[in-house]
């Protein structure tokens, strides 16, 4: 029989940008396991739904997935505030909600249900600051940041403790609203505290533009960037301008590991264009997921299975696009009450050179 | 039989608590608009009370009905005191400065750390359930329909038709204005109170721009003549999207035309007495014949 | 007398209402004709009808050999029927000034319209004085001059007048029945719907009575002015 | 520095400007706030970038075909749409809700057919980089938006303020039933105001586009409520109160990101607005008629 | 019982009212007629509170109008109609008139939201009440139409009828007449006289010489903003200035 495998992700709205890519990553990925005979001789079945980026809608999709279509697991929201709102669902429910793209703290505290592969800002920018540091000798740096969105901010956050951590002064710390087009005000600010380097906690669409528009001021500092970076849009948007860019996350496309250059053509073969970190990391959830369904004997019990899923997910390792992955408990709640499971990966720093990111030796 | 209830229950009992918290904020543009008031801060009076119950909830231990209540009374109060500068502005000046006030206090939910900044508020205990939902829509259905009935409506009524000849029909003009506004403040907390309560999350995005074209979207397709128009409206609006599921990628186009035929061909709303009226008029006069 | 407006069977619905019933009447042209009644009979609904913001139900109103009821009703006042409209239709937030030009909106005649701009001012020597202030603030009566005035600059055919003097002071009222009559004879054709029936009819060559959207009497003016049933119903006997 | 951020505020306040002017024309002859003016502003700049795209036109030619086909969209919504409203003497908001539902259906329409992810015209479409000017730098973009909001500006005040066709719109703004009995072509002017309200939006569009870079279906909904501050700061439809009204703007985001705080940017300028709507109930050019009764 | 006491009025710099004194006796029928432009309408704007004078005093049986607001000035007795006219255009002529009734409903808020005998009694007497008012002026059987639906002469009495429903102790009427026919203006003389009867006391604005000289007790006259005559009837009709500025050389009207 089929396996139904919900995906609710925003597809349409602001988000849809994420969404669309984390679907596709999904897409392909079950097109493969399936091509390959599926799961056991079992076909994934995946039900998409639309979230549009909002929290009554995530919540009425995760609903209509594990109550209706009675999916053994979900996949998504894209945004961790609508994560927020649905996983409770299906924490409530006993279904799994794996979480793809949710980096925000907390999401997996919710309850043993939540899962995500998403690699928290907090295990990279330390690593990929430091690399930075080093290799443009940075004394001083300015910050950016938009600070209405629940991922820019939190990567800001971790940005501000790990500049405190490793001593370097913050010369100017501005920030921009969802939106926002016009950079030019704040960083001309910034350009007057002659920061080394710009740390800029933004998506890859507004920090193309921020760094075309620092350019354009005559501002040549190099930038730093979280795992927003990690897109071809920002290439797309600011060609080598960009360069020098540096950013750490756990999948590159200049990683030259075979199951990433096989994913990349894949998808460049199948969508006709080039995946970002979000398709990645989706594809890499899909076959985390599969590996451990392998393992798992689906009774036909739905409440039976789902449970089984929850107990056997945990112990799944992957070596895929975004490299060796297995899952870690998150942190205690402060009441105490169960917790679910984040990713365990390893950083890569990279930087832009010649409109691609390659890894910084 | 059962079997299918609890799966439709489970499935789509947010979509009908939403529907019942719709309900209350367009009812709570209503209030406004029937006295010619064209504010948008109602999104912003939710996001008040939204926070305003959540926060004690989440950090206090008394009980759901307290919080609630601060989630009515905090906008309310608010209500009143920019009421009193801002009600003189009439049509879209008042619309933009409450549209105004609304960012403001976007920005400052967004500024502070008590709302949780652009995380807004996690883990915020289920505790709206669906008969309280019902019950504080049917006592604010029957105080509206009160007020419509007395003199306080036929004054909001003259009002929105005439100012002038409203003050000399000797209507404290001012205080009715004033007294709409707030009570469309606590109605609109009051519905941001129970949403909270059973979406576990808030933000400050949740409350801005957007969200008050909604609410006025919602009251003016139903029809804004009598109460059951908002109503019907939200009922309608929340319920669409849902149904539009299998169109995928287009439902939202589909919405947006659905939006444009009814305003094109029921311009006075879904519900709108007059026509209703004159159908049955009709009809009764082709029986006759 | 040739005839230069006609209706035939002219019928107008509010809704479910028939406010105007199948009327037939001409103008003929160069003479002043009047249209009394009671309020509510229908007269401005008439008059509307004509000047094509209300579309009949049935009938016709003929220009010459034009049927307006199949224009829009800029093309009506293009092809010269012009009304002042009860309630005065003035621009509240234009200038006087403005309003006036705008009166001439169909001319294309500058200097002409610059003589006859100054020929209104001297007919309402107030509008001059406050030309560029907001016509909205002018007093009742003031902005019933401005919207004659107006009418005036459109060098009308037919100038339709919807109860002209209604709140202008004694004097006023004179005057501009004087100046009503003087433009008639330069040869412009007026339809008059006045309640200060005598005055109306003393200067009109024809007059018709409305009642309840019907025309119950046509005479010539002199006639309806001694018509026993007109003074016992309209001149307060 | 301070002198950057002068230039700064001027062009971010020329761009707002220049999205406010159709919207203000809109509303201020046909009474409606055009809520679907974002959606058309944004279509203006995808039309273009598929003209530059994929058939290589020329700039020039493209912002004018954009404008084209935008006003043409712009001409279709008031035929199709506000033309019937208007003819049934609606409720006053009736006419802003449909213009939601368009603004709804032409966004899911445009990502439907173009995606979700932000686009920008091809490298070398306008001349890359600034040029300096002292300690001022200014990019070709920049000027350009400065050079036509003001131009723009100035005709639309020149033809509303001097020609009879200026004074016929605002007649038409006041009283539909009065131009009509001055002989003034109604129908015709709410649709040629429409097509040339939209138009300009689409300018907006692609103009806003090539200097930003950021081409999604979405990016009219913030435009949206910062144009709305404009036209209300301005006053009712006044063409002028656009772009000083979107100066103000463009000035008080940029000031207050330079000595107050980046996170106070919408709260300052908002709050701005609300208190100078108290002071000045009509917007800064607003007329009021004093006269009650 | 109105007093103006020396009142002046400037519209930015525009002087509109000049030293304006004058007394309107309680139970008398008031008028003040004037060229067009004169003031009159002002005059009535500053005597409800719409305006507020740039000089002098208003009193009304005793209170000082200025610092009231107009819907005090309502419910301290006086009520008015406009020149051009101001009905409730999207609601009934009922309800038109029983809003004119609002300050004089004194049910609680909680009668109100109980629904209790005594706002029901209070309500359906209203709408009788509303309901002869509407007789007055003939358009009971209208009662239930939308008050958009009149033409130009209806509105008028429906603004009349609404007036009366404030109770007012004073009626200013602003050019009642105008639009009517002289059959209906004699009918309405008639309706103001019986009225007075009643205990109002009444001051009007109109154009009309018959409709003012055969219903006022005491007329004075505006000119430019100034008062220039004042007296009974007759001996305004006959004062140079009066005709000079105003009425014109009599013609045998
Ligand atoms: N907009 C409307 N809707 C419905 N009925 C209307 C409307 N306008 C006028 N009527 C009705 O049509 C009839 C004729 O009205 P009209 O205005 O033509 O009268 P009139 O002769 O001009 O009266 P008056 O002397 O009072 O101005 C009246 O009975 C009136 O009630
Ligand atoms: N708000 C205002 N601003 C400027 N001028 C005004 C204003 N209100 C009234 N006026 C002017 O004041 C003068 C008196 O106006 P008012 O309306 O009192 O005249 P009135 O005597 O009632 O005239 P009518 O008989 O024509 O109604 C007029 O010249 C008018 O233009
Ligand atoms: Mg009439
Ligand atoms: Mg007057």
């Amino acid at each position: 029989a089929d396996i139904k495998i919900g995906v609710a992700e925003a597809l349409t709205g602001p988000a849809g940008k994420y969404g669309v890519a984390i679907k596709n990553g999904f897409t392909l990925a079950a097109d493969e396991i399936n091509a390959k005979g599926g799961v056991n001789g079992n076909k994934l079945a995946l039900i998409v739904e639309d979230e549009q980026g909002k929290k009554e809608e995530a919540i009425n999709v995760f609903k209509k997935l594990i109550f209706q279509d009675k999916v053994l697991m979900v996949f998504g929201p894209t945004l961790s505030n609508s994560a927020f709102a649905a996983d409770p669902i299906a924490n409530a429910a006993k279904v799994v909600a794996f979480g793809t793209s949710n980096t925000a703290d907390g999401i997996t505290q919710m309850g043993p249900y939540t899962f995500r592969n998403s690699v928290m800002e907090a295990d990279v920018l330390p690593v990929s600051t430091r690399a930075a540091v080093k290799h443009f000798n940075i004394k001083k740096v300015a910050v950016i940041y938009g600070n209405d969105d629940a991922f820019t901010k939190d990567g800001y956050n971790v940005f501000k403790a790990t500049l405190a951590d490793q001593k370097i002064p913050v010369t100017d710390t501005e920030a921009y609203a969802k939106g926002d087009v016009d950079f030019k005000a704040q960083l001309t600010k910034m350009k007057a505290g002659n920061p080394d380097a710009i740390v800029c906690s933004c998506l890859a669409e507004e920090a193309g533009n921020i760094i075309l528009q620092a350019r354009s001021l005559g501002m040549k500092q190099p930038f730093i960037g979280g795992n927003g970076f990690n897109s071809p849009k920002l290439f797309d948007i600011a060609k080598d301008a960009a360069d020098n860019s540096i950013m750490g996350s756990p999948w590159s496309s200049e990683n030259t590991a075979p199951a990433n250059q096989a994913f990349i053509k894949a998808y460049q073969a199948k969508f006709n264009m080039a995946p970002d970190q979000f398709a990645a990391q989706a594809y890499d959830a899909m076959n985390i997921l599969a590996a451990t369904l392998k393992n798992v004997k689906l009774s036909g019990n739905l409440a039976k299975d789902r449970e089984a899923v929850r107990v056997a997910l945990p112990e799944a390792k992957w070596d895929g696009a975004t490299g060796k992955f297995s899952f870690r408990p998150a942190p205690a709640s402060k009441s105490g009450k169960a917790v679910g499971y984040d990713a365990q990966q390893d950083a890569i720093v990279n930087i832009a050179q010649h409109n691609k990111f390659v890894v910084l030796k | 039989m059962l079997d299918w209830w609890d799966a439709f229950w489970s499935t789509y009992n947010t979509v009908i608590y939403s529907i019942g918290v719709n309900a209350l904020l367009a009812l709570s543009i209503y209030v406004t608009l029937a006295c010619g008031l064209l504010s948008l801060a109602n999104a912003a009076f939710m996001g008040i009370g939204a926070y305003a119950a959540a926060i004690i909830s989440l950090q206090t231990g008394l009980p759901f009905p307290v919080a609630l209540a601060a989630g009515t009374v905090l906008p309310a109060l608010v209500a009143l005191i920019i009421g009193i500068p801002t009600l003189r502005l009439s049509g879209v000046y008042l619309a933009m400065a409450t549209l105004g006030f609304g960012e403001v206090v976007r920005i400052v939910l967004l500024n502070m750390t008590i709302t949780g900044g652009p995380m807004g508020l996690n883990g915020i205990p289920l505790k709206t359930e669906f008969w309280h939902i019902l019950l504080l829509l049917a006592i604010v259905l029957y105080i509206l329909a009160r007020l419509r009935r007395s003199k306080i409506g036929r004054a909001f009524e003259a009002i929105k038709a005439d100012e002038v000849a409203a003050q000399l029909m000797g209507i404290d003009v001012s205080g009715h204005k004033l007294f709409a506004f707030v009570l469309g403040g606590a109605i609109a907390g009051l519905a941001g109170g129970l949403n909270a309560h059973y979406t576990f999350t808030i933000g400050p995005g949740n409350y801005a721009f957007e969200s008050a074209v909604d609410i006025l979207t919602m009251a003016v397709f139903g029809g804004i003549s009598n109460l059951i128009g908002p109503t019907v409206g939200a009922t309608i609006l929340t319920v669409l999207p849902e149904i539009l599921r299998p169109f995928r990628d287009y439902r939202l186009a589909i919405n947006g035309l659905i939006l444009i035929l009814v305003v094109l061909y029921l311009p006075n709303g879904i519900w709108d007495p007059r026509r209703i009226h004159a159908f049955w008029q009709r009809r009764k006069a082709r029986k006759g014949l | 007398m040739s005839e230069i407006l006609r209706i035939t069977d002219l019928a107008v619905s509010y809704g479910h209402i028939e406010a105007v019933k199948g009327i037939s009447l001409t103008l003929n042209k160069g003479e002043i004709t009047a249209l009394v009644g009671a309020n509510g009979a229908g007269k401005s609904t008439t008059l509307l009808a004509i000047s094509g913001l209300l579309k009949p139900a049935r009938g016709q109103v003929w220009l010459d050999d034009v049927d307006l009821s199949q224009l829009s009703p800029h093309k009506i006042v293009r092809s010269g029927v012009v009304q002042v409209a009860e309630g005065r239709a003035i621009l509240t937030t234009l200038t006087i000034h403005e309003n006036l030009e705008l009166g001439a909106y169909t001319r294309r005649d500058k200097v002409q319209i610059a003589q006859d701009m100054d020929w209104v001012y001297s007919l309402f020597p107030v509008l001059k004085q406050r030309a560029g202030g907001l016509a909205g603030n002018l007093s009742g009566g003031e902005q019933q001059m401005l919207a004659i005035a107006r009418a005036l600059m459109a060098r009308p055919r037919v100038l339709l007048l919807d109860e002209p003097s209604m709140g202008l002071a004694p004097l006023l009222v004179r005057e501009i029945f004087r100046v009503l009559k003087e433009i008639n004879r330069t040869g412009l054709t007026i339809f008059l719907v006045e309640q200060n029936v005598r005055q109306a009819l003393r200067i009109a060559q024809h007059g018709y009575v409305l009642e309840t959207g019907k025309i119950v009497l046509a005479d010539s003016g002199e006639n309806l002015l001694h018509n026993p049933r007109v003074i016992q119903a309209y001149m307060g006997g | 520095m301070l002198e950057q951020q002068l230039f700064n505020a001027l062009s971010l306040g020329s761009v707002y400007a220049l999205f406010a002017l159709g919207f203000t024309l809109v509303f201020g002859v046909l009474g409606v706030i055009n809520l679907s003016h974002g959606a058309i502003f944004m279509l203006g700049s995808y039309v273009a970038l598929l003209l530059v795209d994929k058939l290589s036109m020329p700039l020039p030619l493209a912002l004018l075909a954009a404008m084209l086909v935008t006003g043409l969209i712009g001409f279709l919504v008031d035929y199709l749409i506000l033309r019937p409203l208007r003819a049934r003497n609606v409720p006053h908001l009736v006419p802003m809700i449909a213009t939601i539902g368009v603004a709804i259906m032409l966004t899911n329409l445009t990502q439907g057919l173009f995606g979700t992810d932000n686009k920008r015209f091809p490298f070398g479409t306008i001349p890359e980089g600034s040029f300096n000017w002292g300690h001022l730098h200014v990019t070709a973009v920049q000027v350009g938006i400065i050079g036509i909001s003001f131009v723009l500006m100035l005709v639309l005040l020149s033809i509303m303020r001097k020609t009879q066709l200026g004074r016929a719109l605002r007649a038409i703004a006041e009283s539909p039933k009065a131009a009509y009995l001055l002989g003034i072509n109604v129908d015709g002017l709410f649709y040629l105001t429409s097509f040339a309200a939209a138009a300009l939006g689409g300018a907006a569009g692609v103009l806003v586009g090539l200097s930003f870079n950021a081409i999604s279906p979405y990016m009219g909904q913030p435009m949206l409520l910062k144009g709305i501050a404009v036209i209300i700061l301005g006053g009712m439809g006044d063409i002028r109160g656009a772009l000083i009204g979107g100066l103000f703007l463009g000035f008080a985001e940029v000031l207050t990101v330079a000595y107050i705080s980046s996170d106070f940017r919408d709260a300052v300028a908002f709050g701005l607005l609300f208190l100078i709507l108290l002071v000045r109930p009509s917007g800064m050019f607003g007329k009021i008629l004093e006269r009650k009764a | 019982m109105l007093q103006f006491n020396q009142i002046s009025k400037e519209f930015g710099g525009l002087r509109v009212l000049d030293d304006v004194t004058f007394d309107v006796p309680e139970g008398s029928i008031f008028g003040l007629i004037g060229p067009n432009g004169a003031g009159k309408t002002t005059v009535f704007n500053l005597a409800t509170g719409l305006l507020q004078a740039s000089g002098g005093q208003i009193e009304f049986s005793g209170h000082s109008l200025g610092k009231l607001a107009p819907h005090q000035i309502t419910q301290l007795g006086i009520a008015r109609t406009f020149q051009n006219i101001r009905i409730f255009k999207d609601t009934s002529l009922l309800e038109n008139v029983v809003i004119g009734m609002h300050a004089h409903l004194d049910y609680g808020f909680g009668g109100l939201l109980s629904n209790s005998r005594s706002f029901q009694r209070i309500e359906a007497a209203a709408r009788e009440r509303a309901l002869e008012l509407l007789s007055w002026v003939k358009l009971d059987h209208k009662a239930d139409m939308l008050a958009d639906s009149l033409s130009y002469g209806e509105q008028r009495k429906l603004e009349f009828a609404r007036a009366l429903a404030t109770q007012p102790k004073l009626l200013l009427l602003d050019e009642p007449v105008a639009g009517m026919n002289s059959a209906e203006k004699s009918e309405l003389m008639t309706q103001i006289l019986s009225i007075r009867q009643r205990g109002y006391s009444i001051f009007l604005i109109e154009h009309d010489m018959r409709f003012v000289m055969g219903l006022c007790d005491r007329i004075a006259v505006l000119n430019f903003g100034r008062i220039i005559a004042q007296g009974p009837p007759d001996e305004i009709r006959n004062n140079p200035d009066v005709i000079e500025a105003y009425l014109g050389k009599e013609e045998d009207e």
